[in-house]
């Protein structure tokens, strides 16, 4: 882009009166004549409603008529109507990419409606940083990629049995796969369902046969994901099956893995022949034969402590569900249950409560103080009702452990690029972006590979994610329109830095002449966030719209004004997200605050580089502020603490070079947060005032 | 049965259906309608059944169960044709007998007669009951007669004879022409040109066109629409596969109220049957022509009545109007041109096309052609449907054909078109009455239910009722509909509670005034009708409640309070016993007395006292 | 949600597989119709399924009568109180529903045996007023005849 | 181009233009709630309503949704319209008394205190943040709940929307101030059960590891200069 003959620009700027909102602020017809000035600009017009029929009208005959190859409108806020300009311009033929809009309504006119002729300054400030930027903007396309019409469901447990039939109903060609040798996952296991009470060998007999009808299903067992190639809308699976490998082309994935339950060896004298798990004890019950006559079961058995934090939701109703079976089929059998406290769900798990206590079943709450311990022929519990150490001889001791991820979830997320939670399950991962920059992945997780769940919990997850993934498929294509991040190979090293920080797993390293690697980013998994440029030592790579170039021209030109004015200047570079959301808002609420304070939009706080800031300084800025969103609350996952590190590690620089360094902040903001917006902005402002303008460097 | 591909087809399978039926067959017929089933109509029909099978063995008996006879009083109703021997009041213990005496003996039976109140006489035919002497029934003629659930009954009848003719004869332009020359106005309430409106969604541009059937008939205290789609569903579908054919429409919704079952279900079944028959669907008795319907069921919104609304009901959205223009005749379903009938609109169109215009233009007044059905309700002997040419008189409706006032009260207003109508005084019981003169009259033909009040109705009570419910069935959307009428309810249950207030009835004028002139739909501009009508004949009754604090219809709990007359008291202990609040105290034997300070005025001891001892003042 | 099957709801979607807006509201109508309520989990797969925003179909089960978010009672009782019937007194008929099961419209008795909603007009005037329950008509209905279909139900009549 | 007449000034307008839109853009001022450039009318404050004269009397339109009529004769602030509106405050006041929106418009229409009262609320119902998440985001993660006077803003269950980007954007168009982020976003971010917190992936290399160099380079001199200058400044 530097190549560009500038002549070869025709901008055409267009000033909204928006009625008397902005005209009786700002007089729009000098910021008309003004903006013919800037360089590049070929037509300027002042237009009562740009956004008005007549207004749309209006810009669309100036860019046929005048031929402009770049749109700028300075009225109101382009959240709002960024949309309804960017169509008039692709109907006038212009990409919609190449429209500039600059912010003088909320931005300017409504928060500086005291001091008019500062305020117009501003606005001419702001509207040259348009110009600036949009003689660098380039065409943009987006990116359209065909969706290959099929799922792959990993995992034939219910959740996965479930979903695959949800989409073969709805006539989605579907391949299911499973590890073991059978269909059924930790339901195999099972004795009988809850609350339904229904047989769990039945249960999975009549799914298998459901699915066995369905002619668009695959089933391969003993089976395993070896390698996942492709991207969003066309996966390549490798998947082996006993010895064979095959690859599927699929354009949605369905994660069901299930869960483990912990075998607590080393623990609870587990191992010993006294000693089974709930589960284990299932298979007991499935068999019917139940010597013991002092069965003992110990809930949440290492589970909820230091190293399995979580609830696995389903063992307190399965204890219930087996105490309540073993007293009606064997009454004479002593049976007390230890628990740490009960989580029942369902509609009235009172009744089953009730029904285990008239059945004699003993209830013992050992609460959080101490797990109960295990000897050879006891259990000894502290009981929280009587406050008491209790001994509880048991000849059967089952033990409720938790449900844990399986082995293999983190090899799995690797090759999906997809993250685990702290617990090693899958969560339910949502980037807060616009749904038009923002691709869905196509894959999909459901059942207890996301949560410990109970059948009906499972059941309804592995619906919904297959009714995600059937609508996903249904759009027949992915269209993505944001800016991505666009590599420069002649200048990439390889180093791998933008492939780390990415947090979308959106670059990796390709083969470059065969020997130097270069980074590629993946335009469908890239959300334009652009943390990677400040990362690339060589500024290889940036987003589209944010380029360092244009970046720079912008921070440049809004600072312009500086010369000849004795106020100092404060740049603002907000996160569109927060900071900038805040000052809008103040424009809305009409909260006044200074108006030497100059904001340009980021599309994240993660996009600054130091570089940036510096640069702002010696563009005669007195104060910069960069805004971002509160910890925890970044849309790109954490270019709010890079933004912060980067920041940080600036200001020690600087200050370690005597800088005052109370000239750079950074700050978090709400969003709908105005009032606090102001008053940070104006204490920043008055301290920046108090220490004077910077003397620069003649 | 077989589909029929051409109108000469259906012309033979009229011929063969109408010989098969023997004009002298004996046949019992017995009401089916909601009201005579509530009234245990389908018991009554089991038992005929068994009966006839054991006991009329020799004899051939149709026994067939029909829609609504409109005469809902006197439920259930049995009808034995061909004499057309007329029983109401029908209970199982009387089957025997009418099997044994009527149907085998072809005797009547006096004691199940209808005994005209006026003269006294009893009368043994159906068509001589007065009730239905006054009437003149286009619409709900075949009601009592066919079979609603066999589309054969309705062939035989010379169902979708209209409809052949059209395809054959007319070209869309002179159906539309026919139906505009007929005057033919919207039964739906506000009465717009039929024809015209058809015309303007036909030369609406753009391909796809849609018709909607409007059977969401949520106005209380009217059934008509229902009673037709339960008791002669054909005749509605016939009239819209008419009409989307003159306006050049290939699907059709019925939108109707799922507090209906019956109606649904029996519009379920006579679209099957038009579809097997090929009188839906492709290709339409070879006529290259195609259509069909589906059904929408309603889910409890009034204001889905209002079309636009209704649109965004059947599109899948909450049931909010929009602003008008575009039109739905321009812009209607899914943006297409969509025209929108009433249920009796629909079932006039094969009359129209079947008799002509000419025919159709002699019935009814200079504006408005045709008859209207009221459902008469409320304090009237013989509650029921009614159907009258336009301009028949309130007297005729209220008195020939209602049979007048229960314990010969006398007769104080008519509560016409419901939450958007208003109330007509007896001052003017002998106006004719069609579209214009009950606008004159500050009502409205509405839905067309009629609401019969006498001395015991206090019409503040009544207009408060109202615009509960119009405040209920509020969408919310627009401002002056959504706390406008709140307001007006506020202010006019502060009335009857005895807190009104000078300044009260000119906020109510003032607030109805702002409320018809800028709500956003129908619903909300004619809202305040009930209480503007009832301002302007009644205002006596409103400062009665404002100055005075006093219900002259003693009705406002808050106004009355009830008394155990001494003398009249037996010390029963009837009302004692029942008193949900034992605000009533008394030995057996003595005289009872009331705690008003517990009495909640439900008025149970009132209605329990078999000796009128307790009184309300 | 005991009664309450997921699997039954994706039965109930797969009847409707052209899957759309169109279909949204009859789909709710079968589901209500099914278990006389709307549970939570069954919106989220309507809304997924059909790929309609889940505001929406939250604001139709919202706004629509026919339709409960709320678990009903083993009996509904539908008290018409339609014009024919409010001129009759239906008032005195609801007020006593409501002393005798303690109460309101659109309220569930606490051991989940009757629900009490109003209705505005079924149209069969001519017995007004009107009650249904469990669809079933009751015609001139009076404060002492709804004890009587109360005393049927099994309900004993307290002094309140 | 069709003709009119608006408040006795005959003009010609494109066909398809609203009454507002024309009013607007001749600085003809029409008070509206509900009305946004970016979205669809909707016609529900009725604040914008003008007298449009016709054969059967005057009647009023909603000016934001009413398209311009050849020969229409229209009047933006006659006694009709201002009574309308007048009233239309009055019913606003009944639950929006306190907010500075609805005072400012009381003042302007000679409003003094409305004579029916409902509990206050911020909330007026003008659906600007329902439609605009729908309309101008394409997320739809709020909507109308229940109807009539039970009739609010809301996200699905009352619980946090698990689809709201927290762009702000409903707040930004609310008109009165009555809707924060923290309404929809609160609680715990999901409808399903599971839905579970973000990982915080950290950065394993430092993204200005090359800073030093940009010192060593050009900024050095700059840096060092900048020190002493402030050193001055300071005295």
């Amino acid at each position: 882009m530097k190549g560009r003959a500038k002549d070869s620009l025709k901008i055409g700027v267009f000033i909204c009166d928006c009625g008397r909102e902005i005209a009786s602020y700002l007089d729009t017809e000098a910021l008309a004549r003004a903006a013919e000035q800037l360089l590049g600009v070929t037509f300027s017009q002042r237009i009562p409603y740009p956004c008005s029929q007549k207004g749309l009208t209006k810009i669309r005959e100036a860019i046929r008529g005048a031929g402009l190859n770049r749109v700028v409108v300075a009225g109101c806020t382009p959240r709002t109507h960024e949309a309804l300009f960017r169509s008039a311009c692709q109907e006038a033929g212009l990409n919609g990419h190449l429209l500039e809009m600059v912010n003088i309504r909320e931005g300017c006119a409504w928060v500086h409606q005291a001091d008019g002729e500062a305020a117009m300054a501003k606005a001419l400030d702001l509207i040259r940083a348009g110009v600036a930027r949009a003689s660098l903007l380039e065409p943009y396309e987006g990116i359209r990629v065909q969706i290959a019409p099929s799922a792959l469901v990993i995992g034939g447990g219910i959740a996965g049995m479930t979903a695959a039939l949800a989409l073969a109903e709805r006539g989605v060609p579907v391949k299911l796969i499973e590890k073991e040798h059978d269909l059924g996952g930790l339901v195999r296991n099972l004795h009988t369902i809850y609350p339904t009470g229904q047989r769990a060998s039945e249960l999975l007999k009549i799914q298998i046969e459901a699915l066995g009808k369905k002619p668009n299903v695959e089933i391969l067992v003993d089976a395993q994901v070896k390698e996942v190639m492709g991207s969003i809308g066309n996966y390549h699976v490798v998947v082996t099956s006993d010895g064979a490998e095959g690859i599927f082309d699929v354009g949605a994935i369905i994660v069901a893995t299930g869960a483990l339950v912990r075998r607590p060896y080393g623990s609870f004298r587990y191992g010993t022949s006294k000693v089974i798990t709930q589960l284990e004890l299932e298979s007991v019950l499935a068999k019917g034969d139940i010597q013991a006559e002092q069965i003992v079961m110990i809930l949440c058995a290492g589970s909820r402590d230091e190293r399995t934090p979580y609830c696995s939701e389903i063992c307190c109703m399965a204890a219930l569900k087996q105490a309540i079976f073993i007293k009606e089929t064997h009454p004479r059998v002593k049976l007390t249950l230890a628990f740490r406290d009960l989580r029942l769900e369902g509609d009235n798990p009172e009744a089953d409560l009730q029904k285990a206590k008239q059945l004699g079943v003993e209830f013992i709450q050992y609460g959080d103080k101490a797990e109960p311990r295990v000897t050879a022929e006891r259990v000894e519990a502290y009981d929280l009702l009587t406050e008491r150490q209790t001994t509880l001889p048991y000849d059967l001791l089952v033990l409720a452990t938790p449900l844990v991820p399986q082995k293999d979830v983190t090899v799995l997320a690797s090759l999906l690029k997809v993250p685990l939670d702290s617990h090693g399950f899958f969560p339910d991962v949502r980037f807060r972006l616009r749904p038009r920059d923002h691709v869905e992945r196509g894959i999909y997780v459901c059942g207890a590979a996301h949560y410990p769940s109970d059948i009906q919990e499972t059941t309804f997850q592995a619906l919904s994610a297959a009714a995600r993934a059937f609508n996903f498929l249904r759009q027949n294509q992915v269209v993505s329109e944001g800016p991505v991040a666009v590599v420069d190979a002649t200048l990439c090293t390889g180093c791998g830095s933008c492939v780390e920080i990415c947090p979308f797993y959106a670059i990796n390293l390709k083969e470059k002449d065969g020997l130097l690697s270069t980074s590629v980013v993946d335009p469908l998994l890239c959300k334009g966030c652009g943390l990677c440029a400040p990362t690339c030592p060589v500024k290889a790579i940036s987003p589209q719209g944010s380029s360092d170039p244009q970046l720079m021209a912008q921070i440049k030109a809004v600072l312009s004004s500086k010369k000849g004015r004795g106020k100092p200047l404060i740049l603002g570079m907000f996160c569109e997200w927060s900071a900038y959301a805040a000052a809008e808002l103040a424009g809305v609420r009409r909260l006044q605050y200074p108006s030497n304070l100059r904001i340009l939009p980021l599309r994240c706080a993660g996009r600054i580089d130091p570089y940036h800031i510096l640069w702002a300084f010696l563009s005669g800025a007195d104060g910069v502020v960069v805004g971002g969103c509160p910890p925890g609350n970044c849309h790109y996952v954490n270019g709010n603490q890079e933004a912060e590190r980067r920041v940080a590690k600036l200001v020690d620089a600087l200050a370690a070079r005597g800088f005052k360094i109370e000239r750079l902040r950074l700050k978090w903001f709400q969003p709908d947060d105005a009032p606090a917006f102001v008053e940070e902005i104006s204490t920043f402002v008055a301290q920046i005032e108090d220490l004077g303008p910077r003397v620069t460097p003649s | 049965m077989v589909a029929i591909r051409t109108p000469a087809e259906l012309e033979e399978r009229r011929r063969l259906l109408s010989e098969q039926k023997d004009p002298n067959q004996l046949t019992v017929t017995v009401c089916g309608g909601t009201g005579c089933r509530a009234y245990g109509s389908e018991r009554v029909h089991e038992a005929l059944h068994e009966e006839i099978k054991a006991q009329a063995t020799q004899n051939r008996v149709n026994l067939r169960m029909t829609g609504c006879h409109g005469f809902c009083e006197r439920g259930p109703l049995v009808v034995i044709q061909p004499k057309e021997i007329f029983y109401h009041g029908v209970k199982v213990e009387d089957v025997p007998q009418i099997v044994s005496k009527t149907v085998v003996e072809g005797e009547i039976i006096d004691s199940l007669l209808y005994v005209d109140p006026s003269t006294g006489q009893k009368i043994a035919h159906e068509r001589e009951v007065p009730f239905y002497k006054k009437q003149r029934r286009l619409l709900l003629d075949m009601n009592g007669q066919i079979d609603p659930t066999s589309i054969a009954d309705y062939i035989a009848s010379g169902g979708y004879g209209s409809l052949s003719k059209v395809l054959s004869q007319m070209a869309p332009e002179e159906v539309i022409d026919e139906v505009t020359r007929a005057k033919l106005r919207g039964r739906g309430g506000a009465g717009f040109l039929a024809g015209l409106k058809w015309r303007l969604t036909r030369e609406a541009p753009g391909e796809t066109k849609y018709l909607v059937c409007n059977a969401d008939e949520g106005d209380p205290g009217a059934y008509m629409d229902r009673s037709i789609m339960e008791g002669n569903p054909h005749r509605v579908l016939e009239g819209m596969i008419v009409g989307g054919y003159a306006i050049g429409a290939h699907r059709g919704f019925v939108y109707i109220r799922n507090e209906y079952p019956l109606a649904v279900k029996h519009l379920r079944t006579a679209i099957a049957q038009a579809r097997e028959c090929g009188l839906l669907g492709k290709d339409i008795l070879g006529s290259g022509f195609d259509f069909d319907v589906e059904i929408r069921l309603g889910a409890g919104a009034f204001v889905c009545g209002e079309e636009t609304a209704l649109m965004a009901s059947i599109e899948g959205r909450t049931g909010e109007p929009r602003p008008r223009p575009p039109y739905p005749a321009q812009q209607g379903l899914w943006g297409k041109p969509t025209n929108i009938n009433n249920v009796k609109t629909w079932a006039n169109i094969p009359l129209i096309i079947e008799k002509g215009a000419d025919w159709y233009l002699q019935i009814g007044t200079e504006g408005s052609k045709g008859t209207a059905i009221f459902s008469v309700v409320g304090k009237i002997n013989n509650t029921g449907l009614v159907e009258v040419a336009m301009g028949a008189t309130l007297r005729q409706i209220i008195f020939d054909i209602g049979g007048g006032i229960p314990k010969g009260k006398e007769f104080k207003a008519v509560q016409i078109g419901g939450p958007s109508g208003g109330c007509i005084p007896k001052e003017h019981i002998d106006t004719p009455i069609d579209y214009e003169s009950l606008t004159q009259l500050g009502a409205m033909m509405g839905s067309g239910g009629m609401v019969i009040c006498d001395g015991d109705t206090c019409m503040v009570d009544l207009a408060r009722y109202f615009m509960t419910f119009v405040q209920e069935e509020s969408c919310g959307k627009c401002m002056p509909c959504r706390v406008g009428t709140k307001a007006m309810l506020e202010t006019l249950t502060g009335i009857t509670k005895g807190e009104g207030q000078k300044g009260d009835i000119d906020y109510l004028f003032e607030l109805a005034g702002e409320i018809k002139s800028s709500s956003l739909c129908g619903l909300g501009q004619t809202a305040p009708n009930p209480v503007l009508s009832t301002l302007r004949y009644f205002r006596d009754e409103y400062e009665a409640h404002i100055y005075d604090k006093r219900c002259p219809a003693k009705v406002c709990h808050d106004l009355i309070i009830y008394e155990v007359v001494a003398d009249l008291c037996t010390g029963c202990m009837v009302c004692a016993r029942n008193c949900p609040t034992s605000a009533i105290t008394g030995e057996k034997g003595t005289v009872h007395t009331i705690d008003q300070g517990l009495c909640v005025r439900c008025g149970l001891c009132k209605q329990l006292c078999k000796f009128d001892a307790v009184s309300v003042s | 949600m005991a009664d309450f099957s997921v699997k039954a709801v994706d039965d109930i979607l797969n009847g409707h597989k052209e899957g759309a807006e169109v279909s949204l509201i009859p789909i709710l109508g079968e589901i209500q119709k099914r278990y006389r309520y709307l549970p939570r989990e069954a919106l989220i797969l309507v809304s997924e399924w059909l790929g309609v925003p889940l505001s929406q179909v939250y604001g139709i089960a919202t706004f629509y009568n026919a339709f409960s978010l709320k678990r009903q009672g083993k009996h509904p009782i539908h008290v018409c109180t339609g014009t024919a019937c409010h001129v009759r007194g239906a008032a005195q008929v609801l007020d006593r529903f409501k002393r005798r099961l303690k109460i309101r419209p659109g309220e569930t008795t606490p051991d989940w045996e009757f629900t009490l909603q109003t209705v505005n007009c079924l149209g069969a005037c001519a017995l007004g007023p009107i009650t249904v329950i469990d669809d079933k008509y009751f015609g001139q209905m009076t404060a002492s005849t709804v004890d009587k279909l109360l005393k049927e139900f099994g309900v004993e009549r307290q002094k309140v | 181009m069709i003709h009119l007449t608006i408040d006795n000034q005959e003009i010609g307008v494109e066909e398809g233009t609203t009454i507002l839109e024309v009013a607007r853009e001749r600085g003809i001022f029409i008070p509206t709630l509900c009305y946004h450039e970016a979205l669809e009318p909707y016609a529900a404050c009725r604040l914008c309503v003008v007298e449009v004269e016709g054969k059967r009397g005057s009647r009023l339109v909603a000016s934001c949704a009413y398209p311009c009529e050849e020969g229409a004769v229209i009047h933006t602030n006659s006694e009709m319209v201002r009574r309308s509106r007048r009233i239309t405050v009055e019913l606003l006041m009944a639950s929006g008394e306190h907010l500075p929106l609805v005072r400012a418009l009381a003042i302007e229409l000679g409003v003094a205190e409305p004579r029916f009262r409902l509990p206050p609320d911020d909330c007026i119902l003008c659906g600007l943040c329902v439609r605009a998440c729908r309309e101008i985001v394409g997320v739809a993660a709020i909507s109308l709940v229940n109807r009539g006077m039970e009739k609010r803003v809301g996200s699905p269950f009352e619980i946090a929307s698990n689809v709201c980007i927290e762009c702000g954007t409903c707040v930004l168009v609310c008109p009165t101030g009555a809707l924060k982020l923290e309404d929809i976003v609160k609680e715990e971010k999901a409808v399903h059960r599971w839905g579970s917190p973000l990982d915080h992936r950290p950065c394993h290399i430092c993204g200005d590891h090359n800073l030093e160099a940009h010192f060593s380079v050009d900024y050095r001199s700059f840096i060092g200069e900048q020190a002493s200058g402030e050193g001055q400044s300071e005295g």
